[in-house]
């Protein structure tokens, strides 16, 4: 059984790493948080989640939102300080939101986000409309009160919320081993009685099939569930940050690029031919490029909208 | 009309003002939620949620762990999704634990989301001493006040708790309503019909020409008692209640000063960058500068301690004596 | 194996509610946190604790602090705001401390007091004097954030820290289970690799081995511990607090009164008889009496005081 | 003498004037440590920790969780028992998630054990705006100065930031140390020899006789910026850097307005309840009232975005205006 459209998935990768690619090229709007490495683990996790749910991050939110289906121009602009942007660019890089497209929001403070999503998935259980939430924070994240705080009221309450650890194992430059004396990181969901599982997050199929069995179990009412997925960071924590590893181990982790590792699937098993998967990364460039013009075109925000919508 | 018509009244205690206010809007409005420790069956730690879980029952009105972040976290994200939770925080020494949600990210919701999100959520919780000692009687609605985003209100009337939990239940953004321990128990007339009471409007409590003493919460009993005091030496006070911190509603202060010459502030926290400082400095640069005293918590620690609790913190016979002492100016 | 004198530990239980009854006959200084129902785990706890060694814990602290051999007439003194007090009457219930007596203090704001703790562990750590750390917090500590912010820490830098948790199942109103989605709460511990026990709180022997297990394994230097001692709040959230439960359920409990249940042990094993019982029991009236005297006799604090020591 | 002797100068970045001495601290005291995130092998967000812990390692420079709460109990409770840890909080924001540690526990400690116990911990944390957006660029700083028992301190020079964290981490109770994170990359001239920089001594940067402009931390630099603009239309600046916050030098403050008669505060922060406010009150109970502008951000959250954060905060042109515009009234 398979829970997501292999080529589909592919494509949402492809165009997350154009996206950010293309992102990384411009210097001008200070830095950006960007997720190549963990691109499986968003579009995997999406794949599970229906349009009456919601998806809330952490700061680094690009491949998520993307996957999520905000439209990739709102983004960029959102992203560049445009008015275009899908938060007229006041949001910005860690903060920008899309309820109407399912993706409540990013917020950047480590921790912060992750009651907030909590309480969005109270609203959802008290609606009674059978919208879940997913919240999506990182392994320094795991180490904050508020998850424990948030992970405990929500099994208490059976809160219909999906907790996601992307478990890139590095909070800047902190080792996930250095921060938390825990096994799993899914263990600390486990403690609260929760639906708990850790997956490799470099494999689209595999983290689309747990999302798919956690949103199912939280979906029935069962209470939240805790899904840990480990992936790789292969860009330095901001685009302005010190890498602290070296070359060769950035080269090594390369290997394991949860795109090419897809690819490379497709194409064994016959799916792609190397045409095909060229096609879609020239496909994936363009659709960026367009994203590109349109926030290069859009205006930015005036002085005096700073005091618009304080209160 | 030949008369002047007086709105009927009820007698009730402040906490059944607070209970009566959130019955009334929870009646009213199906989205209106509390959550907060010992808010269910218990009825609140100052019994001013009593009776209210036997009508709306465990899905509305939800006892929390003392997990005071996440319960603010959880009550923003309801707000932010189409809900209006009322978290109770049992001191507001403990609002500290839940400012990240509350002013990292409720406060900031509607900004930035360019009006497309926003948080209507009401903290209640209380200030003030009462022997409770060093952790559970610090009085820091001065910080809350600079904080863009956030509505602050503090009633001292049973009337005005009533009226200004209703309007902050109705708000469209992040109100925290602080009640002082003190209050509770304290009587008073409510309007039988049901009144809200606006934000950013104070009220005169007193009339009078020759000072104007501007305060808020449990603090305006001793500014009235001290104005009692003061008028058998034949001095007349204006006493003006703020209500609301944010936004402030200066013009009353200032047309008080106006008219007074003379402005005493009193709070019971600390003065340093305090209330009444603000308020004085706003309601000068519409008076020019005039004699002004302000009076807070010595800057200590509250201990529980009687005697040093009540050396802390302003009383009415200290306040008669700065009012003297600024008529002498 | 025996780890704790049992004649001894009934005395120290008796001192406590002896001390305890007679405050909370004084109605001048406002509301007291009474520990009845709970003397096992303050007895049991201390007697596993050497001269070196700190204790910590949570408002509900004068079981704990006359375990741990705190001048009893200091502790009324302080409880009734006395300059006689081991603070001179200003710290008073919920925040008095004795380090010099192995008491580090309390502190009342619920999990607040637990990376306090963590951060005196540190210090004894950095010592090397093989003194360790014991920090006794409730079943509602469990919720807070604090808690496992500070247990992640303690375990990954393996802090000479014993974690107790006093659960009398509740917290003011709210049922242990209405508040915490989590098996036994020493689970939290577990999760982070410690050594982890839930024990019967109201058997004084039985907590004086499992602590004894515990601090063993804190002092050499294997990490912290977590001990959960389930027991039972006899009396109200405090002397002034509304009481929920009905008279039925608190007669009921009565009959669990750890030191009636140790009594009889003693008298059953024929320790102890009528008479002697009675003497201690007596004992322990005439030095709480003392102590009240002496409390009775210092002064209040003057205003000028107020001021000092703030900075 | 026949000449005046200066002392030998080193030019050094801000960031390295912190290391230095915080380096020397824990060279001269074993006691000394440091706690936070990304502090150990990375040295630190802004590198201001570069290279000690290859000297101290990491016994004594520990990495920290993403748990600020109980990074500072941890460090509160190790002062307590006889260290001086210095706990690095990233952004200002998150100081709030540690203030339940820094406010109710360590700023009371002295207090509440009748001078037993102290906790000598220095908090060092960034505040201001770089684009970081609504929830890293708060300066909340005025909130600090109104806790008893809390010291704090904001360097805008290498200088300052060497001898103020020298004295910070001598200190006997808790001190929150700021730093801007615009300073960091600045440099400056530090005394060879060591220098400690007292508390409760405000500094004069530019000696003036028309205004007294008074501010703290990265817009000292604006403050200066605006006083060369104005110098140009014959405005003659008093410009005061704080450097300490609380205490607060009020002699400094008063002595210039005494002679310029105007003032004019400056502050990145918002200007309700703030820091310029206290001090030109504190000011005027000297000198008498004058003639007040204050100046700070906009009352909105500062955005991410280089328009409107640029709109939001203070600039040099802005202040040289506002200078203008108090010396024509
Ligand atoms: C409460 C808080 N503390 C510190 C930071 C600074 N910070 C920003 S991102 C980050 C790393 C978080 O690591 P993780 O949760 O694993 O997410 P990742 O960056 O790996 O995606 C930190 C520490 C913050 N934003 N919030
Ligand atoms: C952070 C915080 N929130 C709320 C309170 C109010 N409070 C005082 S004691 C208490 C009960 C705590 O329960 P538990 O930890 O089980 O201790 P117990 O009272 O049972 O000894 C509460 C909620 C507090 N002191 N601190
Ligand atoms: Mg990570
Ligand atoms: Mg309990």
């Amino acid at each position: 059984m398979t829970h997501i459209d292999p080529v589909g998935a592919l494509r949402a990768m492809l165009m997350i790493r154009a996206f950010e690619d293309a992102l990384a090229r411009r210097k001008e709007h200070g830095f950006q948080l960007l997720s190549s490495g963990e691109e499986a683990v968003a579009v995997g996790l999406v794949s599970a989640l229906g349009t009456g749910d919601q998806l809330l991050t952490g700061g680094r939110s690009i491949g998520p939102a993307l996957a999520r289906g905000v439209a990739p121009e709102r983004v960029m602009a959102e992203l560049l300080g445009k008015s275009g942007g899908m938060n007229q660019g006041r949001a910005g890089r860690g903060h920008m939101s899309d309820p109407q497209a399912g993706f409540f929001g990013a917020h950047a403070v480590v921790g912060g986000n992750i009651s907030i999503a909590a309480g969005v998935a109270m609203a959802r259980q008290l609606d009674g409309d059978g919208g879940i939430v997913a919240i999506l924070f990182g392994d320094g994240a795991c180490g904050a009160g508020a998850l424990h705080e948030t992970l405990n009221m929500a099994a208490q309450w059976k809160l219909p919320i999906l907790f996601v650890c992307n478990n890139n194992q590095l909070s800047v430059s902190t080792a996930r081993d250095a921060a938390l004396a825990v096994a799993n990181l899914s263990d600390l969901g486990a403690t609260f009685g929760m639906w708990a599982r850790t997956v490799d997050g470099l494999d689209v199929q595999g983290v689309a099939a747990a999302a798919h069995d956690a949103v199912r179990h939280v979906r029935d009412g069962l209470g939240p569930a805790f899904l840990e997925c480990t992936s790789i960071r292969l860009r330095s924590h901001s685009t302005t940050a010190r890498e602290t590893r070296s070359r060769a181990e950035l080269a090594e982790l390369q290997t394991h690029c949860p795109i090419r590792r897809h690819a490379a699937a497709l194409q064994a098993d016959g799916t792609l031919d190397d045409a095909q998967l060229e096609q879609m990364r020239q496909d994936a460039a363009t659709d960026i490029a367009h994203a590109m013009a349109y926030a290069e075109a859009s205006p930015y925000p005036t002085a005096q909208e700073a005091l618009r919508h304080v209160v | 009309m030949l008369y002047e018509q007086k709105p009927a009244m009820a007698r009730m205690f402040f906490r059944e003002a607070v209970t009566r206010a959130v019955r009334e809007e929870m009646t009213l409005d199906p989205h209106v939620l509390i959550l907060g420790q010992d808010v269910g069956a218990f009825g609140g730690s100052y019994r001013e949620f009593d009776g209210l879980y036997k009508i709306f029952g465990p899905d509305r009105i939800r006892d929390t762990p003392v997990a005071e972040a996440a319960t603010i976290g959880i009550a923003a994200g309801a707000a932010a999704a189409g809900y209006r939770p009322l978290v109770s925080i049992t001191y507001m020494d403990f609002l500290m634990l839940g400012f990240d949600a509350l002013i990292n990210y409720a406060a900031k919701l509607r900004y930035k989301t360019a009006g497309g999100l926003s948080a209507p959520m009401v903290v209640k919780t209380t200030a003030g001493a009462q022997g409770q000692g060093v952790a559970h009687s610090q009085c820091i609605e001065a910080w809350l006040m600079s904080v863009p985003g956030l509505r602050v209100v503090a009633p001292s009337t049973p009337a005005d708790a009533y009226g200004l939990m209703k309007t902050a239940l109705r708000c469209d953004g992040p109100v925290v309503y602080i009640d002082h321990k003190r209050l509770f128990p304290t009587p008073g007339d409510t309007p039988v019909t049901e009144t809200l009471v606006p934000f950013g409007k104070a009220c005169i409590r007193r009339d009078g020409s020759d000072v104007t003493v501007v305060s808020h919460g449990y603090m305006m009993r001793v500014a009235l008692d001290a104005a009692q005091i003061v008028a058998q030496d034949g001095i007349s006070c204006d006493v003006i209640d703020l209500r609301s911190l944010a936004p402030l509603d200066i013009d009353t202060v200032a047309g008080s000063v106006e008219r007074t010459g003379r402005l005493l502030t009193l709070e019971e926290g600390q003065v340093v960058c305090g209330v009444g400082t603000e308020v004085a400095i706003q309601t000068f640069e519409r008076t020019g500068p005039k004699p002004w005293t302000r009076i807070g918590a010595l800057p200590a620690p509250v201990s529980s301690n009687p005697v040093l609790e009540a050396a802390c913190i302003p009383d009415a016979p200290r306040v008669a004596d700065a009012i003297r002492a600024l008529l002498a100016r």
